[in-house]
């Protein structure tokens, strides 16, 4: 399986052309989608495979253009709303939260709006206060929505189709610096009837010590974290891919903390209200709770704006050696 | 539909970038038999919220609750020019939109009331109201413009040969993603119609104060519009059918602006009465109501008679105060309904979290 | 000091007044605060006594208004911007979180941004999905931000001066069902350099036995689950009025579970990723989780768009029952 | 400041809702030595954007990156025609506009590549560059120009004799909250020009196909509005010089678009040639480059000389390389900078909270 290696741009990039064809009420809109093939290029191809008028280029309004789209989901179409970033999905928050989300509920069920909303969430490299927001848990916290935050290939793709064939709003948090980074795919991946469920976490690597859980590119710290702590300290790292923030998939990390009594949460975003602090509440509740053997830990992005000065940005993100650090902490291997 | 009758209008329109010649047109022809279903309709809307007016100060209908009386003749005059195929889009003032859609007024009634025979089951209140092809009933004030423009890229994009009304107040006019709906609208071609009820105030601020351009037929600036009375039934009609005809023709969006008035508050806690004189509204009331100037045609034309609209007025105080009962007799919508309809059935995650943490709804 | 009494609406009237008397470069801007006198009232009187140079009425533009207040906040004005609820901050978030919080930190301290928003957060009564949302755990999240939340006339008056004082953007999420409720006022508070200091928390009810920590409304209904704690049970329940969402007041939290070894946390936000989630991951951080005796509860509202139905309203939204029953559960009063 | 000349503008001006007797003038009387300058200015920006430029390709500029290289007639015109106590916003095309202010090379390149002696330290970037009364630096498309609107507001309450200049792309015109800022500024008769800086496209958009109506001067409606040539830094300049004086009459705000070109790619990573032909870009270098087009003003009316302007051209060369040396030479910012100026000093909460629980930090 190794063999079929694939970016997430272009694992992206397939499940749109696949959903597209299987659906000709699916379209893409958004800025620079179509002739330009996407600021980041992962709508490349789709202009010319499905012409204008399922791949459309909008001007630069936000607001305007989500609300479009909603409208279109309302009567009958499936949109995918390509926000260039997340950072300006601010400006039409609106439309996603009180026009999208909150239709089928208020509308006691008449209304029906099934929209994805997508693109880049979270820090890139050099871009900024700005450009560099992470939503997961602002989008987590909304009823009627659901939100997932794929890492790898299969993630991407199995997530996006997941999302499109969905009929309610999904929202997509995808990360620049991930679509250039090539995974694995299975050959069940490849297929076009490749669907990751929306909800369910994935146990990336297996481990009996300590649990990481993470999701979108911390995922990739968090395994190399896991490899540093099984080849320096011999510890076992269990690492989750949370893959959906709401639903989150709570029960399997309860059952991963019944088994490691100890968890570390990863994430990218600031840490206050963040995806660390609901999984630590909600374990609190559970009856996993009993089962810690030490208080979970939560690494997240430092609680400032993004610097852009490189040295202050890799300061300001979670490493690896945050991670390490954290792990040795709960297992008490560190003060 | 038996009968028609050809009537001269008495309002005039003023176009924005439409040529004279190819504006809507002096007259209207119509089946008397329509023309008395417009003046049952006007009635109907108008006893409807009159009677939401008394159920809410006698404490059974509470929270926002935005009556439209004073403004009977746009969502009349609309409806009656476009099909059940054609959608309509507003903000929360929307109950007499619905009704036109084919909700019954009991079922109106018992959404304001937050009943279970409500339109949306009690979930949605006044400001969110929904039927077939019509989308509400939104409350925040300007978002449903381009969420309307959407539903025309909708029906553009499905081949329909329908349009869509996407109504807004002139208080919302000013919204920003108006203009980002207008522009998106004539880049596309969409067949949507832009039309601001110009009702002069925007809660308690007057369209003077809060517009640079009052002349909101011609906000769409490269968008052609038209200025209609919307006091007088039978222009809007006739502005409607144009306008539908237009907007199928390809050649794109129009910005409507329907002249009108509200005669209450902006809401039920607003009196209405602090930022606008009493002679002005009674004024209004006196000279441009809707339903009166309506009667006084029908009456010029001979297609009725007093008798007949008073018998007309009673039929419709009488399916009123039915529906007021029943309204009143349909129950508070049951607990479950608090977790159903979040997320499309058989797609919710299996639970849902109430207000405690052993409150856990399992959904399957 | 009983004798004092003050609505919440007049307590927020009068610190605006006072502290426009005390510096011109205060102006208030919003929809209907001037002619109307604020749509609920809370601005009465202030176009009468400062005229509309320094009282202004705004089109229906958050997003436009909110821009035009930073920009008057960087050059010079100290800008109370009033949403007429904070749904529709909505539109105006970008400017509230991009343009306002991020300016300082991002121009190398070049640029200063001393705004207040303002306004009514959370659910009203009978006012449905769109317009019930609080929004205290998104603010809250952002670095740049101060963000407060009173809930008695004190807190209001004093807080809102602080927040005018105070030279970074502070948001100040009031609720609408509070205006009209009157507090006993102190001579202190009545007088005009009465300040609450914004980052502390107030303990409204010394107890013991389990520590209820609330903000807004929910104040209310704690202080009423306390006594009929103490009625009913013999418990003397501590009552923490967090008053600043943004810095939270952990010390204080966290003094108080040492003595009372008992959480429950009270909001009227949806409980995913709200305040009481981070409330519980700092605890779980902090020393003070070992002196915990019981797992925290969070009672909050329920995880559903708001329903418009009196009954279902009520049945979301946290009630004096589910605090005391919660209490009685962290006390293992209960099962 | 020396001896003054009369130069007619080779370029006209569009007006809109401008009587042509009370528009700009068609010639400009300035001093030599301010000719010069802006020459200087010009040449000395294109410099730094092409050293920008080199040093992006050599990895020691990283992220987003926007050169203003053709487009450097209007930060230069404007500069010219206002003073430092008057105030400019814009988006993240921001280098010129912010060298003009009086931030030196050095200072900007340094903050390019993330370093301590940067504009702001290294902390905001290409994009939020700040200097006294120019407010950015922006990277949100289309938030500036409302911003911009209310500074001009702290102009006008604060009694100042000065005027704003919101400036903001062909792309970010569509947005909604630049039509909402048109509005309130026209109530408020805010001192403040909106200069659309249309180098048509906004990055692989063409004007065309985002705006249904190009003619950017004219979509204020209701504010006049002037189209300028923007590659003519004379005509700039003479734009706004009388806008400052119209804006200050209490007549209100203005619309400006000045037509200007982007020769490089939108930002650093794109080529900038797969939306537009190359060609297309070698005729607006070779027919209409702002800095070739004055320096031919300046031979024909005999301000200065080949032989001059090539010393020009070397001290600006010289200046940049030693600019980039300096910056080079900078440090990177110490880390104790990422918890600074989060907060005012000494209102700053008592600690914050880096990526772990452990890394607390007090800051009182
Ligand atoms: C975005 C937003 N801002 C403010 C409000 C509060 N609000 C509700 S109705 C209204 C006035 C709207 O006036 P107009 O558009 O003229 O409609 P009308 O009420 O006259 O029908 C306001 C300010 C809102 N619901 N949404
Ligand atoms: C709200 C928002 N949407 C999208 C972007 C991404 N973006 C950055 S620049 C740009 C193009 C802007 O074009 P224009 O306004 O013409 O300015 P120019 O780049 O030509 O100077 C876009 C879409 C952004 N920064 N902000
Ligand atoms: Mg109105
Ligand atoms: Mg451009």
């Amino acid at each position: 399986a190794e063999g079929n290696q694939m970016t997430v741009r272009d694992a992206l990039n397939s499940a749109m052309e696949e959903e597209m064809r299987r659906d000709e009420t699916i379209f893409l809109l958004g800025e620079e989608v179509a002739q330009y093939n996407g600021a980041y290029k992962v709508s490349r191809g789709l202009l010319d495979k499905f012409g204008p008028k399922r791949v459309i280029d909008t001007p630069i309004t936000e607001m305007g253009f989500a609300g479009i789209a909603v409208g279109a989901a309302l009567h009958g179409l499936k949109p995918i709303c390509e926000f260039m970033t997340f950072n300006f999905s601010m400006q039409a928050i609106d439309h996603v939260v009180n026009s999208a989300a909150k239709a089928h509920y208020m509308t006691g069920g008449i209304a029906q709006c099934p929209i994805v909303f997508r693109g880049p969430n979270g820090a890139s490299a050099g871009v900024g206060a700005q450009h560099s927001q992470c939503f997961a848990a602002w989008y987590g916290s909304v009823p009627g929505l659901k939100v997932v935050s794929p890492w790898s290939s299969e993630d991407a793709k199995g997530l996006l189709k997941a999302a499109i064939r969905d009929p309610n709003p999904v929202v997509v948090l995808e990360n620049e610096l991930l679509y250039g980074q090539a995974f694995a795919m299975s050959d069940a991946a490849l297929k076009d009837d490749f669907v990751v469920p929306i909800g369910q976490a994935k146990i990336e690597r297996a481990g009996s010590d300590v649990t990481l859980v993470a999701h979108s590119r911390p995922v990739s710290f968090a395994l190399d974290a896991a490899a540093k702590l099984e080849a320096e300290h011999g510890i076992q790292a269990e690492v989750i891919n949370l893959r959906s923030i709401r639903p989150l998939d709570m029960p399997t990390i309860i059952a991963s903390i019944k088994k490691t009594n100890r968890l570390v949460t990863i994430e990218g975003g600031w840490p206050h209200f963040g995806v660390g602090s609901e999984i630590v509440a909600q374990i609190m509740e559970s009856d996993a709770f009993d089962y810690l053997d030490a208080p979970v830990q939560r690494v997240t992005g430092a609680d400032i704006p993004m610097p852009y000065a490189q040295n202050l940005e890799t300061h300001s993100l979670p490493t690896v050696d945050h991670i390490v650090d954290s792990a040795l902490r709960v297992l008490y291997k560190k003060a | 539909a038996g009968e028609t009758v050809t009537i001269p209008l008495k309002s005039t329109f003023d176009l924005h970038k439409i040529d004279a010649t190819e504006g809507p047109r002096d007259s209207v022809t119509l089946p008397k038999t329509e023309l008395i279903d417009m003046y049952k309709n006007m009635v109907l809307m108008r006893r409807m919220e009159t009677a939401a007016d008394a159920l809410y100060k006698q404490k059974l209908i509470r929270g926002f609750c935005h009556l439209n009386i004073g403004q009977e003749a746009v969502s009349v005059g609309i409806e009656h020019g476009i099909t059940k195929d054609d959608a309509i889009i507003t903000a929360y003032r929307c109950h007499g939109f619905v009704m036109m859609r084919g909700a019954s007024v009991a079922s109106i009634l018992a959404e304001l009331m937050g009943r279970k025979d409500g339109i949306t089951k009690g979930k949605g209140g006044s400001m969110h109201m929904f039927a077939h092809n019509f989308y509400g009933g939104n409350g925040i004030v300007g978002a449903q413009v381009p969420v309307g423009a959407g539903i025309a890229l909708a029906q553009q994009y499905l081949q329909h040969q329908n349009i869509t009304f996407s109504l807004y107040g002139d208080g919302a006019a000013n919204q920003g993603q108006v203009f980002e709906a207008y522009n998106m609208a004539k880049l596309w071609n969409l067949p949507v119609i832009f039309a601001c009820e110009n009702n002069r105030y925007g809660m308690g601020t007057s369209a003077a104060r809060a517009a640079a351009s009052t002349d909101y037929y011609t906000r769409g600036d490269y968008v052609p519009g038209v200025k209609i009375n919307g006091m007088d039934v039978l222009a809007v009609w006739e502005a409607t059918r144009w306008g539908k005809e237009y907007a199928l023709s390809g050649k794109g969006p129009l910005v409507f602006e329907f002249a009108t008035y509200r005669y209450g508050g902006h809401s039920m806690s607003d009196p209405g009465t602090t930022y606008r004189t009493r002679e002005e509204i009674q004024h209004m009331r006196s000279t441009r109501d809707p339903i009166m100037g309506f009667k006084n045609v029908l009456l010029e034309h001979g297609i009725t008679t007093e008798a007949d609209l008073k018998v007309l007025d009673k039929e419709a105080k009488e399916h009123v105060d039915q529906a007021v009962e029943e309204a009143k007799a349909s129950p508070e919508p049951a607990l479950e309904e608090m977790w159903t309809e979040i997320y499309q059935k058989g797609t919710e995650p299996d639970t849902i979290r109430g207000c405690v943490p052993q409150e856990i709804i399992r959904l399957r």
